[in-house]
């Protein structure tokens, strides 16, 4: 492969440092399938600032995998298309740049730890020609210092016998070790940006919080903006600054974590957090969330939650879709009734 | 099919012939030889020793090796060729008198020893050679063969042969020797021109395997290297050769293919100078291609349609009388054929000495006269009736259109059974297994009418497969065995020949035509009616046009 | 795909798992998604035009297979051989043959067999392959080993020379020659059948292999399914999907295998009339009268055309993982 | 992993016995059932019976229990075998040994299989090389891409070249390309004789032994080519939804990396096996390729083989063809192991 090798710091046209780290305006994908259109994303708007966590947070099929790949640029097109909105880094419309201009903000300024190391690592190839490759490719480095490279990566997320293991190939790693590898993948480059989607999902619950604390450690190091993508409720709340809650392709709230967790401001949010168990609660039933999230080639006209919500009235099943009502400064509920679900008056 | 009748004899014109050219070989110098290499197709051979030939085998082997006796390339007649003279007083027992100045090529003279003791080998049973039979008319052929010795217990070990040399050959000196036959038969000696006669080398006796791959012949070319099989057999002039035509080119290349398309569509792109048997299905776009060099000759291969007589429903004379009557010959071969064949009109071939055009009352199509017979003598009561071919020879469009003419004006209906592969369709043959009509073809053996009737018809013809037995044709052959004269004798045959036209125990077909094609380079062009193109008597137009 | 995935499968296992594309609903009834499965695939395929243009083409074909008579009112069998090569004309669409017989009634009449054999050999082919294939993978052992020496048996043995040997033993059978038109065509068939199963046994165990020990077949192996249960109903509808395209694959060099055994003599004998014979018979005059050849290979070409890509689109239509 | 080499070598055992029983035994009552192939030697005439028998015996063929239908000649069996494992494979009906190891060294030992093998050698390399580089290369394109333009002409003509029998195919070729086409450039003075001669040659050519061999490589090839092909295109089609293709996609790396380096590296495992099963499939394609194009190979003899009922000859092709197999398949499994490291032997 002739690759170019590119200058140490590749930078992009337009960039203002001073601009926000990343903004998502309005963004809209949908997926063409044979079964119809799967409206996946449906206006999603939010906003990263450098050393800050957010969560988004929501089931299985909510559109927050998505939104990482639609801001990453590895959307599987077809059968995903982005039909709207923005995404600037540093003030830059990605989505207006070229497909090479997008390539070099991939790993070196926005990077991205996927949920199951095992698949996301090429199994035949060794974790160290995984990891070199990004310095030989982005930095024109040798094999050799690559492989130095890689050893220092490995050792800075902590995996024993680094020199060693650098020569392994993926499955011959346990699965707290992988994502190891994965995170030092996302590192390599520096990035400004890590959005880690369902990085600890695959794991026991004790490597969890190691890899958690891992993460958290050195995103406050490196000072870097952090968009984690989860669909735990308990796994957020040490780590996040700041969550936004998706459901059927939009953001139903968005608060800060201590907000979140004290009092929620849509039915699903509370729904959400009724359904950790919880020790306190032993012994009583647990409160589920009845029914399933809604077929994206049919979204139900008005709150797309409305079939499953508590606090469902007629005004919720017809459009308008509830906005995003602004309750106070950073808190915000998609829900005509938040001031019933918060319980304020 | 090029390959298919391996053990093709073609040998000698009339016996009369013989006697006549006793001493007419000496040599008036040649002109300077042509040169060059012609380039020649072939297929593979089963072997390059006089014991074990075939068809491809006799092209080359007529090359390297000469026999006794040859036939003239003008009027295929017999004419000594390493024999001064073969003379007999009483038809049984011949004198064999050698020229003295042959040599192999190794450097050995050739002598009676070469003869009698090739002879002797080939006809000696355990060395299992397929032209043993040919020397079985010479008194002592039996004491050395074995027994069968194989019985229901098992395979056991042959005895040993109660001789190991015919006790009717007998050396007079080293040029000399004499052959005894078991019965007197007036034309052996046009036999011997046979390449299954040809002299062997000392060298050749004592070590067969290695002069099966590089020949030690005596004759006017000589092999260059040895063998390479399946790809082919190169021959170059021998400058030693006593004989009187010196060969015109320097090398003759025989180029061996396995399809007779592969090896013409070679031809087409220029590889070869001589391509003999041009596909049938290709010869009208052949002939119109390459017109003046393309050689057209009658052959003397007959194709028949056997009947077994051996089955209830072919007993009745009508019943097969009216097969023959309803096959339109001519539209056949027209359709299927190009019209490369001539219709059959008697089983005696055109070029024979005897042959009657329309011997043949029953082989000429009349679909009316057909149906009567078949009328007269019952109706067909065989249900359908199975045409019998060997496989991938294309036999089965003829037969297919010879049944669809049953079909059409006799209303038999029929199926063709031409999945068996040659040895299977032979075996099935010789076992009498026949249900229905079967496919067979016939070369003669020698120049002599005889050859088209004793072996096909007679009760104990040797490839009588029809079951055909008649005691009045039986005496009219051994009348004309004994006839006082070579045309007394034909008389006799024709005879015969009107039998077995009336009785029908087969169908006579057509008999072949030779179509060879030759490149531009090609000057002059020799065609012996016996054995066909004469390959060292080729001359080129440019002998330096291949390298 | 890192979006969370539904296996949730073990409830109803026929099902093949559905990988669900993004934001489609994945939970649901199962009876419903196994019934949505078809008809989404049916939905799938009455729209795709290729489908649609093959099965039209394959009905056509059939159609002449099983009613030849709606089709041409001349018999095959009728030869002139004073009209014999006649160029197509209005009297003869397809001229007439080497023998002077119709060749439009021989091009009709010549589809039967020829998809028969490919029907038959086909269906045997995978029929007795997956099953093998599946109890080498599923039982191992003995059985495996057993299973496995035969298909290297087969597998090492040339196809023509095995398929020409066998043929040369099962033609004294006289199968070959009977006044009905299909035991040359079974005993065609059963040769490439014979020869044909390795190719899916071995594909199956190698799919079963990798299937077997997959979560959901462990899972219901431990709710105690019973062996042929976790077999077909478990591991078959998973490890199919390869075979399903080796299957259309070989359909069509089925069609293309009789004519050569054909052409070299050992497989449908004229007067038979298969598309086979048709172009074996008539190669040699392929020079001068192209129709001869052209003709067949203009019916067989395009056939084997339409059972691949129905095949294929078949294929797309039931597999979720391309939703 | 030596050990699993020496367990797949012991395993060659039953298979090549099994093979050998399986043809002796087809051989054996393809005679019993239509009699002595030998017959067919002397053609249309029937030979002296004396003479008949001589040749049968000398063949080996003798044997009382190829006259007993259905007789598995178990006897005759446990012969070949001790033949064999002297590793005397018996002659053709022309007395031609049917191997012999010292006609690869030594011409005066030549023999039907060593002389036959290296064109089939040569014609195999070709053709594999033809399938190998074609088929990977159209099938990636074609799966990269699926349900467009390139993907469905891919399918067309791979279909088109399974569903045209080898022998329309090869004959087709000879006509056009080697006898029309190849006439016009022997025509033309300045195209060099291994082209015009060579490549366009009708037929095999001794003066052009790689040259002549291109065009029946092709034909060859081209049969497994499709099967090539459409493997890649699955392969590549499915690794192109594959988890660390997007990984590889996130690091930024160039597209042609993603699909060269990370996509075409996986595709190409079942791709590898299926290319080294198909050389023991070019032995089908070799016996009807060699003889169109009159290349004096083994696919060529074992035809010869067939249509004479030889058996030593069958049995002798057979047994090196089961050992090619074999051994390519053990290859193959070893192939896998370096492709893919997660496989490992025991």
């Amino acid at each position: 492969m002739s690759d170019v090798s590119v200058d140490m710091s590749p930078s992009l046209a337009g960039v203002k440092m001073t601009a926000p780290l990343l903004e998502v305006e309005e963004l809209k994908v949908e997926f063409r399938t044979r079964a119809g259109i799967a409206k996946a994303i449906n206006g999603v708007s939010f906003e990263v600032n450098s050393g800050e966590t957010l969560a988004i947070l929501g089931e299985s099929g909510c559109g927050k995998s998505v939104t990482a790949q639609a801001i990453m640029g590895i959307l599987d097109t077809p059968p995903g298309y982005i039909t709207g909105g923005q995404i600037r880094y540093r003030g830059v419309d990605l989505l207006k740049r070229t497909d090479e201009e997008r390539r070099l903000v991939r790993a070196n300024k926005i990077a991205m730890i996927f949920q199951d190391a095992l698949s996301a690592l090429n199994p035949v190839f060794t974790v160290g020609f995984q990891l070199a490759e990004l310095f030989r490719k982005h930095r024109g480095m040798s094999r050799a210092d690559g492989k130095k490279r890689a050893v220092e990566l490995l050792d800075l997320v902590k995996i024993p016998a680094a020199r060693q293991r650098v020569s392994d190939f993926p499955h011959q790693f346990s699965g707290g070790m992988r994502q190891r590898v994965m995170i030092a993948m996302s590192l390599a480059l520096d990035p400004e940006l890590l959005i880690a989607d369902e990085p600890t999902t695959a794991l026991d619950v004790t490597v969890q919080a190691q890899i958690m604390s891992l993460l958290a450690e050195l995103q406050r190091e490196r000072q870097m903006g952090m968009i984690l993508i989860t669909h735990d409720m308990g796994v957020v709340a040490d780590v996040a600054d700041r969550i936004n809650i998706m459901y059927a392709g939009r953001i139903v709230e968005k608060a800060p974590v201590y907000d979140i967790y004290a009092k929620p401001s849509h039915p699903y949010t509370k729904a959400l957090l009724e359904s950790i168990p919880r020790v306190d609660l032993k012994g009583q039933q647990l409160n589920v969330i009845r029914g399933l999230p809604p077929n994206l080639t049919r979204i139900p006209a008005g709150c797309a939650f409305n079939p499953r919500c508590r606090y469902v009235r007629d005004a919720c099943k017809v459009d308008p879709i509830p906005p995003l009502y602004e309750i106070k400064p950073g808190i915000s509920s998609a829900c005509h009734f938040w001031k019933e679900v918060r319980g304020d008056d | 099919m090029r390959g298919k009748s391996p053990m093709k004899v073609a040998v000698a014109a009339t016996a009369i012939a013989l006697f006549a050219a006793g001493c007419q070989t000496d040599s008036t110098p040649e002109a300077p030889a042509a040169g060059g290499t012609i380039r020649v197709g072939s297929s593979e051979a089963a072997g390059l020793l006089p014991g074990f030939d075939d068809s491809p085998s006799i092209v080359v082997l007529r090359t390297i090796y000469a026999g006794l006796v040859e036939n003239d390339n003008n009027d295929g007649k017999v004419v000594n060729q390493i024999a001064q003279s073969i003379t007999s007083d009483d038809n049984k027992t011949w004198t064999v008198k050698l020229k003295n100045n042959y040599k192999f090529h190794n450097g050995e003279a050739v002598n009676a020893d070469s003869f009698i003791n090739g002879w002797n080998y080939v006809a000696y049973g355990p060395n299992a050679q397929p032209n043993a039979p040919f020397f079985g008319s010479i008194v002592g052929w039996s004491d050395l063969q074995s027994e069968d010795p194989d019985g229901e217990e098992g395979p056991q070990k042959a005895p040993e042969p109660k001789a190991k040399t015919m006790s009717g050959l007998k050396k007079i000196d080293d040029f000399s020797f004499t052959v005894t036959l078991a019965e007197p038969f007036v034309g052996w000696p046009a036999t011997v021109g046979y390449s299954g006669f040809f002299p062997w080398a000392k060298a050749c006796l004592a070590d067969t395997k290695g002069c099966n791959e590089t020949p030690i012949g005596n004759g006017p070319y000589k092999i260059e290297g040895s063998w390479r099989h399946n790809v082919g057999v190169t021959v170059v002039r021998n400058p030693d050769w006593a004989g009187a035509s010196k060969g015109k080119p320097d090398k003759i290349e025989f180029k061996i293919y396995d399809k007779i398309d592969t090896g013409y569509a070679d031809f087409e792109a220029g590889e070869l100078d001589i391509w003999d048997g041009v596909p049938p299905a290709k010869y009208k776009e052949a002939k119109g291609k390459y017109g003046e060099r393309m050689f057209e000759n009658p052959s003397n291969t007959f194709t028949y349609v056997g009947l077994p007589l051996y089955n209830d429903n072919f007993k009745e004379v009508k019943v097969r009388q009216a097969l023959s009557l309803a096959i339109d010959r001519q539209a056949i071969i027209d359709a299927v054929f190009d019209g490369r064949f001539s219709a059959a009109q008697g089983v005696i071939s055109p070029n024979f000495e005897g042959y009657r055009p329309g011997a043949c009352a029953n082989c000429k199509y009349d679909a009316a006269k057909a149906k009567a017979l078949l009328a007269e003598a019952g109706g067909w009561k065989g249900g359908k009736i199975v045409l019998w071919a060997n496989a991938g020879a294309g036999h089965d469009k003829w037969l297919q259109a010879v049944g669809d003419g049953w079909k059409r004006d006799l209303g038999i209906d029929y199926e063709l059974k031409v999945d068996l592969q040659f040895p299977q369709y032979l075996a099935t043959g010789d076992a009498k297994k026949f249900t229905g009509p079967f496919r067979l073809g016939w070369g003669p053996d020698y120049a002599f009418l005889e050859t088209y009737i004793t072996p096909l018809y007679s009760t104990t013809g040797s490839s009588n497969s029809s079951g055909y037995s008649n005691p009045e044709l039986d005496k009219l052959i051994k009348d004309a065995a004994a006839a006082k004269s070579i045309a007394d004798g034909i008389k006799f045959y024709q005879q015969a020949e009107d039998l077995v036209v009336r009785d029908i125990p087969v169908i006579p077909m057509w008999f072949g035509r030779t179509a060879n094609v030759r490149s531009e380079n090609v000057k002059d062009y020799v065609y012996n009616k016996i054995h066909g193109t004469v390959y060292t008597e080729i001359t080129l137009k440019d002998p330096n046009a291949v390298k | 795909m890192s979006d969370p995935v539904t296996t949730a499968t073990s409830d109803n296992p026929a099902v093949i798992p559905v990988q669900a594309g993004p934001g489609v609903n994945p939970q649901g009834p199962t009876q419903e998604r196994a019934a949505s499965l078809w008809s989404d695939a049916r939905r799938e395929l009455i729209r795709n035009p290729i489908f649609l243009a093959s099965v039209s083409f394959i009905l056509i074909v059939s159609s002449m297979a099983i009613l030849p008579s709606m089709w041409t009112s001349k018999n095959p069998r009728d030869c002139d051989i004073k009209f014999a090569k006649l160029s197509p004309s209005a009297e003869h669409w397809f001229g007439t043959n080497v023998l002077g017989c119709d060749y439009y009634s021989h091009a009709i009449y010549g589809a039967r067999p020829s998809l028969s054999i490919a029907l038959i050999a086909t269906t045997g082919v995978t029929l007795i392959g997956v099953v093998l294939g599946m109890l080498a993978g599923f039982f191992g052992g003995w059985v495996d080993t057993l299973i496995s020496r035969i298909i290297d048996m087969i597998y090492s043995l040339p196809f023509l020379l095995g398929a020409l040997v066998i043929l040369g033993v099962l033609r004294q059978s006289d199968l070959l020659h009977s006044d009905q038109w299909w035991p040359p065509v079974l005993v065609v068939a059963i040769v490439l059948i014979i020869l044909g199963w390795v190719g899916v046994a071995r594909i199956m165990r190698g799919s079963v292999l990798s299937a077997k020990n997959l979560d959901y077949v462990l899972a219901a192996k431990s709710l105690g399914a019973s062996n042929s249960r976790l077999m077909f109903r478990h591991i078959l509808p998973n490890a199919i999907a390869p075979v399903v395209v080796v299957a259309t694959i070989s359909l069509g060099g089925y069609i293309g295998a009789e004519a050569t055994l054909t052409f070299l003599g050992a497989g449908l004998q004229p007067p038979a009339v298969s598309w086979g014979t048709m172009i074996a018979g008539n190669i040699d005059y392929f020079n001068e009268y192209k129709y001869l050849v052209l003709i067949p290979c203009g019916l067989l070409v395009p056939t084997v055309l339409s059972f691949i890509l129905a095949g294929d689109a078949l294929r797309d239509a039931l597999d979720p993982k391309l939703r | 992993m030596g050990r699993y080499i020496v367990r797949r070598l012991l395993q060659f055992i039953p298979t090549v016995l099994g093979t050998l029983f399986l043809l002796h035994y087809l051989t054996t009552v393809g005679i019993q059932l239509t009699g002595n192939p030998i017959r067919a030697l002397f053609g249309d005439k029937r030979p002296a019976p004396e003479t008949l028998a001589a040749l049968t015996s000398r063949l080996h063929l003798d044997d009382p229990c190829l006259k007993q239908k259905g007789n598995p000649c178990l006897g005759l069996f446990r012969e070949r075998l001790v033949d064999i494992g002297q590793l005397d494979f018996g002659t053709n009906f022309r007395f031609r040994p049917v191997f012999d190891w010292r006609g690869f060294f030594d011409r005066a030992h030549a023999s039907i299989i060593t002389d036959a093998l290296p064109y089939t050698i040569k014609i195999t390399i070709i053709a594999f090389t033809i399938e190998a580089l074609v088929g990977v290369f159209i099938g990636m394109r074609a799966g990269m891409k699926p349900g467009k333009s390139l993907d469905y002409s891919v399918k067309i003509s791979t279909v088109m070249v399974i569903s045209v029998p080898v022998f329309v195919l090869g004959i087709l070729i000879q006509q056009f390309i080697t006898r029309d086409f190849g006439n016009f450039l022997r025509g033309q003075e300045w195209i060099p004789e291994v082209i015009s001669r060579g490549v366009f040659g009708s037929a095999y050519k001794q003066e052009f032994p790689f040259a002549s061999l291109i065009i029946p490589g092709i034909v060859l090839g081209m049969l497994s080519l499709a099967t090539t092909a459409r493997l890649t295109r699955t392969s590549v089609h499915e690794n192109m939804r594959a988890d660390y293709v997007r990984t590889a996609k996130a690091k930024g790396l160039t597209h042609k990396r993603v699909i060269g380096v990370h996509t075409l590296r996986n595709s190409l495992i079942p791709v590898a096996t299926n290319l080294g099963l198909s050389i023991g499939g070019y032995m089908t394609g070799a016996i009807i390729t060699e003889t169109i194009f009159n290349v004096p190979g083994v696919g060529n003899q074992t035809a010869r083989a067939i249509f004479q009922g030889e058996p030593a000859v069958l049995i002798g092709i057979t047994t090196m063809l089961v050992l090619v197999y074999l051994v390519a398949n053990l290859l193959v499994d070893l192939l896998y192991a370096v492709l893919d490291p997660r496989i490992r032997y025991e």
